[in-house]
């Protein structure tokens, strides 16, 4: 398949997707499956995950497996959050980035150098993370300090003395504020769209548009620049990349910090969110980034689409539990239109009788589909109210899902966790 | 000197160098701190005046190195299969639950009711070990993504057992939730006895816990298991080269499975000490994090049962000084850098020492072949 | 380099006193060789006797102890391969050095990327590939992935690297190794031209009669020092060999048949097909069924084989490498689904898995040894046990029988001749030839019925190899069934009673080893000739 | 900060004065050890720690407090250390030590304990109880009267039955002013995933949607995630309710005080000094103590002034609250 022909199929499935969600909606009556509120906080909530996901990103691609990124974040954030409160939020962002780079440096050196595991180098800078943080807080922010007279205290710095701005799509998404109209019509589809571009364009923190552009950025760097080629090389065969004269320690070791400066970044962001810094305020976002970085095949694209997922579904079931059970009726639908290509498969005409894959398991699996699209709908019908249990663990349970149905061939970097030395080549 | 022996000392020299390096580290944060570093070590060796604050130390310390090692332990099944199970976190949490349930629904005699127990948690900790583990064999999902969705699956589940169908009774005022209380029966026997042996007072409450018992035969069985049988080999086997381990017969999809439901079992028992000796039931207020923990102690202790006994019973001593740190007036945080600083020098001392070693090695290999003769020109 | 005049007067490459020492080894000792410009200068020796090791030091890669390197006239003093790059060396070295997932053109530019506006050129690139292609005689396609490519393809891609950058003097260690003669044919005609060009080729092989073809020039090499310096007009391959190792030349030659009338694995219609495997539907008859994946343009790996082998027969199945070889012998170990029937002894083993196959008497000498036969990081008695876990030495049973798997790896040591220092070592410490020979005694070991031998000999010396070849000679005599897939046409011819050509999945001619020549094996093997098949 | 509680900052950190172990002229030695987050929290913890300074200064007491692990599991080690060093009374901070206070209790007989939210369990121990269902019944009626369209919200960071309470005090004063108000729930995060206390981007989700909605006053029982709630509010132009302390003074961005109509007070100060008090003064353990809005031991601050036109709505609820004319329920 040619570029252009994927980038189409892209588009398509988009569109699909915005279908259904809107059908689903429109069912269901929950407006908050594409309200703009919804997606503004599912960007809110998959930038981080983002952010760490990019992280990840570099690192891997040059062979550097970072199971460290945790901790290089909550570096970032009580940096940022140290800087903020005494010169603002830009000072906050170069200390949050600054701090999760130095994070990322000691990893490179430890892998790179040392040629230590990759997972214990990461699991050690996991320990270190909180351990370091929480330390300063406990020496620079403690009772009688002039932090302390501020507002800090040992969990918490404080607030940033000045705030990141937001912007907003002019007349669209401000002022008259067009989309928003729109959406609020609930038409079918058409609000849909609105509430979604709205989401993504009322309000939006100027590290957000920053950290959103780094994904194209990203994938520019990494796939049409020579730096990007001679980074990629030192994850597929850096032994390759060494005999043309490639400097892989130098790369790698510029990769690892720059993955840690994201990861980083990823902090800084929370710290905006928060306008301070919060002791644990990162909550294993480093590891979910990390798991979309995986779902989205080392690429920045699927990463996008993993840290999206993950974000709408968070977002959505902090917004709203009732619009969760709607999640069946979404399943539902799903397989009503895998069973409907199924069936429209085996009885299009001319289709050698043997090839029409009629075998048992065939039957099986789209009677198993059935009865799955009706227990759904039941579901969807009965359940009115799932415990909050069920509502919290939405976005983990569809990501498993989705990797559960999506049978993707997840192909990593080859070299990536390798331990490579200079001139012992395998 | 013979090789095995140099490279032990080598080894133990590299750790040394280490741990000394960590502890200047850790001193210079001290100082920043305004704290004298000498008093934060003394606070760190120091278990106390009396005999018996001697012997809680030493409890508080071994205490927290049992759950630590069986921890570890199951990380490191799976890491010998360079299978990453970061779902330790989950599957203990979710197994300690259902056993602590089970486990006071019922009484019958010590003996049974405990192993009824114990037997529960390995079961639910192997079963939800085998979700990712028939993901990544039927779909091909990554187990390390799989693993950390499913640990925030468990955490909800598990508190939503403790809150609805597995809830206990409670006294008025009382704002934990627990599981209902096992009957004594189910309590695991303390191991007091060993202090009184020596003429000591014994412990606290809770006491030494018996269940350091069950993870020595755990650690010996899991060891025997690993170096001494077939299973073992073809762990091994598989965890170096899995493409010869397919050739050779060994079953990869069977081997990922066992290894990951074996690693999900182990990490069931990792809540039974605390549980069996001390809390008889889950609440909330049950220690989370062992799973995390349990990864470093693992790599630390290079995923074998002996180096894991050795790092587990360091992060306990080390954990044991929170209390006697805060009053030598030293931020308790610093035990967390030291072991997080402790982890990273200890490999980097083992990577040297291993290429010293292996230096040595061949050069001995090289002179038992015979040097290099140079040859005749014949043309 | 721009004075090409003054280049042609001076030696190309003048290597003096060259020392290299490795912990425990000298690589290289006391090392002179001096190359002429425009011309193919072969370098010949032993395993391990320190050719690579010497092109690395002359690459840049690793830096001599002792000695100087002039390139060109001029004393150069090299820390990486950019330096060397930078006087116009480059190297194709033994093992590829290609990343599989990135396509042609990346693995070519990667390190001397064209640049334009801060980003890659690809075009700029594509056609410098395609010119260079052009006027070399290398055609490559430059938007292809190198893992969808054959080992020629792959060959061509390293020599494209080196030339993309301007290189004068191109070192090529090994590069037949894993080529069909008609490869070769292409190759050596590459680097005539190239040679005609008036760049300089230092070129490595342990194929004898190759370096008589195509050098001007030959430096033996033993023991990381040169021991001759030779015209090929004055030499013979025989004594070639022996200045390499001071011994006979061993044959791979089979004498009397020992073929029996007892079959040991029979193989009918054996089927794979590329995307993915799909079980036969019911109450189709196979043969039909493969007709209609033909006939619909499904491509296969195995395109429905059949063939028996008897006791004390060697199948021998010519082909190059990526035509179905490792298919077949992945369908017949089952450590992958395919269609149609394997028995053994006649046992029907279709449905059994690689464990009980290997239990029930087949040996396996794989191709890859470090992918498939060893782990390098276990000792060698663990190797040993590894696909014998279930049988003695060390099983049957839960508990590993360390000692008794010790005491047969001693017997292997010595019965094989596996230079060790000791049972315990590990594997990564041997050398590439006594890896091979442990395989070889561990899957000869267990009296087997049948062995897959695939390239039991690739990358061994000429000692090691007179030594594989005994062994296989001597169990096929005591009624041993042997499937040989070689990528060496001599041992194959030689080693054979029954021959088989693999192209595109199937068996497309059978041959009689005694009136096939190398050259038209390679026909057939290659496609040139075709139909025809040799009853 | 927070398993325990939902708490924010607290109004009365002290300034540190001089170090804890100063010696004791009254030969008083109050021992403390905090819940996970420990001192310096600026929430539930400092609070403790302030009443244990009133301690020090008005009652020259020498006080030592304790920070435990931050996976919690060295609490009742804490505990033996401190009664070990002599120390008596023991204050433990929060509900997780409620077991670990009954069982050191039965080890040191002669030591008395005070354990806050938790009930006394044992002859030698003081269950310091808050009623913050009755703090949040007010809270609850003030956000009915104030919000005319009758459509308010709540927001826990954990839901465990601690911060149960506060919804359920919540829930039952608004429900007594509007029987047909609006109320949206919403909890952060599961009980035992303490996350939830920290997590200010997901209690804006959560509030956001409120306002959104419709609510014109969210009350948040969410520790730091409150912050968020406070964000929501003045981006939305809305009102919110803060919790333990007068958030108002606590919180010291000057666009979210503005916002914080008032705060549910929990005076975890005055209960930790009473204590101190009632031991210097000879008390004995085994009962409980409750600091309801007799004792005002819970309440509503009133910076900003913007309850004082309804004060009177609320005095008389107090009042029907102390008189025992309503039972406010501790469960939703
Ligand atoms: N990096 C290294 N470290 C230690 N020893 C090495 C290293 N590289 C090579 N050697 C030693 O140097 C010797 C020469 O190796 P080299 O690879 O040059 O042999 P070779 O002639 O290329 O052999 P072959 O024909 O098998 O390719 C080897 O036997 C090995 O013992
Ligand atoms: N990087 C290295 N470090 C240490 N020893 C090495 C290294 N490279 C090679 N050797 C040693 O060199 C010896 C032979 O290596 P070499 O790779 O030349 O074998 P080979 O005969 O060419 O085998 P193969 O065909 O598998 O490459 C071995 O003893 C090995 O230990
Ligand atoms: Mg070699
Ligand atoms: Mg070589």
């Amino acid at each position: 398949m040619t570029r252009v022909g994927k980038y189409h199929l892209a588009l398509i499935g988009a569109a699909v997707l915005i279908l259904m969600l809107s059908l689903v909606r429109t069912l269901s009556g929950q407006n908050d499956i594409t309200s703009s509120g919804t997606f503004s906080a599912a960007l809110l909530l998959a930038v981080p995950i983002g952010l760490a996901g990019l992280g990840g990103l570099w690192a891997e691609r040059a062979g550097v497996t970072n199971i460290g990124l945790e901790g290089m974040m909550v570096l970032g954030t009580w940096f940022a959050g140290w800087a903020g409160y005494q010169w603002g939020f830009m000072a906050a962002l170069v200390a949050g980035l600054v701090a999760g780079a130095v994070g990322g440096l000691l990893h490179a050196v430890a892998t790179v150098s040392f040629g230590v595991d990759h997972i214990i180098s990461g699991v050690a800078i996991n320990l270190l993370g909180p351990g370091i943080t929480r330390f300063l807080s406990e020496v620079l922010y403690k009772e009688g300090t002039g932090a302390a007279a501020r507002g800090a205290g040992i969990t918490t710095s404080p607030a940033l003395s000045s705030q990141a701005p937001e912007v907003s799509l002019p007349l669209l998404s401000t002022g008259p504020d067009w989309l928003g109209s729109l959406e609020n019509t609930h038409v079918f589809l058409l609000s849909d769209v609105a509430g979604i571009l709205r989401g993504l364009t009322h309000e939006v923190n100027i590290l957000v548009i920053l950290a959103v552009l780094m994904l194209p950025l990203t994938f520019f760097v990494l796939w049409h620049t020579a730096f990007g080629l001679r980074l990629r090389s030192a994850g597929e065969n850096p032994w390759a990349a060494e005999s043309l004269g490639v400097n892989v320690y130098l790369i790698k070791y510029v990769a690892v910090v720059i993955s840690g400066a994201f990861a980083g970044l990823g902090g800084v962001f929370l710290v905006f969110v928060s306008t301070k810094y919060v002791e644990g305020q990162t909550a294993g976002r480093g590891f979910i980034g990390l798991a979309a970085m995986i779902f989205g095949n080392w690429r920045p694209g699927g990463l996008a689409a993993g840290a999206a997922l993950f974000g709408y579904a968070d977002g959505l079931q902090l917004r709203s539990s009732g619009a969760v059970t709607s999640f069946f009726l979404f399943g539902a639908l799903l397989l009503v239109l895998y069973v409907a290509a199924r069936l429209r498969g085996m009885l299009a005409p001319g289709r050698p009788a043997e090839l029409a894959a009629r075998t048992a398991k065939d039957y099986t699996t789209l009677a198993a589909s059935a009865v799955g699209a009706a227990i759904l709908v039941w579901l969807w019908l009965t359940v009115d109210k799932l415990p909050n249990e069920f509502v919290f663990i939405t976005p983990h349970v569809l990501t498993l899902l989705v990797l559960l149905v999506a049978s993707q061939r997840l192909r990593m970097p080859t070299a990536d966790g390798v331990r490579y030395r200079r001139g012992e080549q395998h | 000197m013979p090789a095995g022996l140099y490279r032990a000392l080598l080894t133990v020299a590299g750790a040394a160098v280490a741990i000394v390096l960590a502890v200047v580290i850790s001193s210079v944060a001290i100082s920043a701190a305004g704290a004298s570093p000498l008093d934060a070590f003394a606070a760190l060796f120091n278990f106390g005046e009396t005999e018996r604050q001697v012997v809680n130390g030493i409890t508080t310390m071994v205490n927290r190195s049992v759950p630590l090692f069986i921890a570890g332990l199951a990380v490191a099944v799976g890491f010998r299969m360079n299978l990453f199970n970061i779902g330790v976190e989950g599957q203990y949490r979710l197994a300690a639950i259902c056993a602590a349930w089970v486990g006071a629904q019922f009484t019958a005699p010590p003996l049974i009711q405990i192993l009824v127990i114990i037997v529960v948690a390995a079961a639910v900790g192997g079963l939800y070990a085998l979700i990712p583990a028939v993901m990544k064999v039927t779909r091909g999902v990554n187990e390390v993504i799989a693993t950390i969705m499913l640990n925030y699956i468990a955490i909800n589940l598990a508190a939503f057992l403790v809150r609805g169908p597995f809830t206990g009774e409670r006294a008025a005022g009382q704002l934990t939730t627990s599981t209902p209380q096992i009957p004594e029966s189910g309590w695991f026997p303390n191991l007091n006895w060993i202090f009184e042996m020596f003429g000591m007072p014994a412990p606290r409450g809770g006491g030494l816990w018996g269940f350091l018992l069950v993870a020595v035969l755990l650690g010996v069985g899991l060891w025997l298991l690993l170096e001494r049988t077939r299973f073992g080999f073809d762990v091994k086997a598989s965890g170096l080269n899995a493409s010869a381990a397919l050739a050779s017969g060994v079953k990869p999809k069977k081997m990922v499975i066992s290894a990951m439901v074996l690693s999900g079992a182990i990490a069931g028992l990792i809540g039974l000490p605390e549980i069996l000796g001390d809390k008889h039931s889950f609440g909330s207020n049950f220690t989370p994090g062992l799973g995390f923990l349990g990864i470093a102690v693992a790599l630390l202790g290079r995923n074998k049962p002996g180096g894991i006994a050795i790092a587990a019973l360091l992060f306990g001593f080390l954990d044991r000084a929170q209390g006697p740190l805060q009053f030598a007036d030293v931020p308790p945080s610093v035990i967390t850098i030291m072991q997080g600083t402790i982890v990273l020098l200890v490999v980097i001392a083992n990577e040297v020492t291993r290429r010293i070693a292996l230096r040595r090695e061949e050069r001995r290999a090289a002179r038992h072949l015979g040097a290099n003769t140079p040859v005749e020109v014949t043309a | 380099m721009s004075s090409d005049t003054l280049a042609a007067a001076r030696p190309a490459v003048e290597l003096e006193g060259i020392t290299k020492r490795f912990p425990g080894v000298v690589a290289n000792r006391d090392i002179r060789i001096t190359v002429e410009p425009g011309t193919v200068h072969a370098i010949v020796g032993e395993n391990g006797a320190g050719k690579s090791t010497l092109m690395k030091i002359l690459y840049g890669m690793q830096r001599p102890d002792e000695g100087t390197i002039r390139v060109n006239g001029e004393a150069v003093s090299f820390r990486t391969p950019s330096d060397a790059i930078a006087v116009g060396i480059g190297m194709v070295h033994q093992h590829f050095m290609l990343a599989d997932n990135f396509t042609v053109l990346e693995n070519i530019v990667l390190g001397a990327e064209p640049k334009k506006a801060g980003r890659l050129d690809f075009e700029a690139a594509r056609a410098r590939i395609r010119e260079l292609g052009g006027s070399h005689g290398l055609h490559v396609d430059p938007d292809r992935l190198v893992e969808d490519l054959g080992v020629g393809d792959r060959q061509r891609v390293e020599i494209l690297k080196v030339l993309y950058r301007g290189a004068r003097i191109l070192i090529l260690d090994e590069p037949t190794a894993v080529l069909v003669p008609q490869e070769v044919e292409e190759l050596f005609d590459n680097l005539r031209r190239l040679k005609a060009d008036g760049l300089t080729v230092i070129f490595i092989s342990h194929k004898l009669d190759e370096v008589l073809s195509i050098a001007d020039a030959i430096t033996v090499i033993r023991r990381g020092t040169t021991v001759a310096s030779v015209n090929p007009q004055d030499v013979t391959a025989r004594q070639l060999a022996e200045l390499m190792v001071g011994s006979e030349l061993p044959t791979p030659e089979t004498r009397e048949s020992t073929v029996t009338e007892h079959v040991a694995l029979s193989v009918s219609h054996l089927t794979i097909e590329a995307d993915g495997h799909r079980p036969l539907p019911k109450g189709v008859d196979l043969p039909a069924y493969v007709d209609k994946l033909r006939s619909e343009g499904r491509r296969l790996l195995l395109d429905d084989v059949s063939f028996e082998i008897h006791r004390g027969e060697i199948l021998g199945i010519a082909g190059v490498e990526g035509n179905g070889q490792s298919e077949l012998i992945e369908a017949i170990m089952g450590t992958r689904p395919s269609l149609g029937r394997v028995e053994l002894d006649g046992a029907d083993i279709s449905a059994w898995s690689t464990l009980k196959r290997r239990e029930s008497g087949i040996g396996y000498i794989p191709e890859d040894r470090h992918r498939q036969g060893l782990l390098l990081e276990a000792s060698l008695w663990e190797n040993r046990v590894l696909g014998h876990q279930t049988r003695p030495p060390a099983g049957p049973g839960f508990w590993l029988r360390r000692r008794a798997a010790k005491a047969d790896t001693r017997r292997i040591v010595e019965e094989y001749d596996v230079r060790t220092p000791s049972v315990e070592t590990l594997a990564l410490a041997l050398s590439g030839g006594n890896q091979q020979k442990l395989i070889v005694g561990r899957e000869m070991s267990g009296e087997p019925t049948f062995l897959i031998a695939a390239h039991p000999t690739r990358g061994v010396d000429v000692g090691a190899q007179a030594a594989i070849w005994d062994h296989l000679r001597n169990a096929r005599a005591a009624g041993l069934a042997v499937l040989l897939i070689s990528a060496d046409l001599d041992e194959l011819i030689g080693l054979s009673d029954t021959l088989h050509v693999m192209y595109r999945g199937r068996l497309v001619a059978k041959l009689d080893p005694s009136d096939v020549t190398p050259q038209r094996l390679g026909g057939y093997m290659t496609g040139a000739i075709t139909g025809a098949e040799e009853k | 900060g927070g398993s325990g509680n939902g708490g924010d900052t607290s109004a009365s950190t002290a300034s540190s004065g001089g170090t804890s172990s100063e010696a004791s002229k009254s030969g008083l030695k109050v021992g403390l050890a905090f819940d996970v987050g420990g001192r310096g929290d600026k929430s539930f913890n400092d609070a403790a720690y302030a009443g244990l300074e009133k301690a020090k200064s008005e009652l020259k007491a020498d006080i030592k407090e304790l920070s435990p692990a931050a996976d919690g599991s060295n609490r009742g080690e804490l505990l033996r250390q401190l009664a070990d060093a002599g120390y008596n009374p023991i204050i433990g901070v929060g509900f997780a030590y409620g077991e670990d206070i009954k069982k050191a209790a039965e080890e040191y007989p002669d030591i008395q304990f005070a354990v806050v939210d938790s009930a006394s369990n044992a002859p030698n121990v003081t269950g310091l109880l808050f009623a913050e269902e009755q703090g949040s019944y007010l809270a609850g009626v003030a956000a009915a009267t104030k919000a005319k369209s009758g459509h308010v919200g709540f927001v826990g960071g954990v839901e465990n039955d601690l911060i149960k309470k506060f919804e359920a005090g919540f829930v039952a004063g608004v429900k007594s002013v509007k029987a047909d108000a609006k109320i949206d729930v919403k909890y952060l995060t599961p009980d035992g995933d303490f996350s939830g206390f920290k997590a200010p981007d997901k209690g804006k989700v959560a509030a956001e949607k409120m306002f959104q909605d419709g609510a014109e006053i969210v009350y948040h029982a969410a520790g730091d995630s409150g912050l968020g709630v406070f964000q929501a509010a003045a981006a939305a132009g809305k009102k919110a309710i803060g919790v333990d302390s007068d958030q108002r003074q606590t919180v010291k961005e000057a666009d979210l005080q503005s916002v914080i109509m008032t705060s549910m007070l929990k005076r975890v100060d005055v209960a930790v000094f009473e204590f101190v008090k009632a031991f210097q003064g000879g008390a004995k353990g085994g009962s409980n103590t409750v600091y309801d809005l007799k004792v005002d031991g819970v309440g509503l601050s009133t910076t900003g002034g913007e309850i004082d036109d309804i004060k009177d709505k609320l005095d008389a609820a107090k009042k029907d609250i102390v008189d025992g004319k309503i039972t406010v329920p501790a469960k939703p």
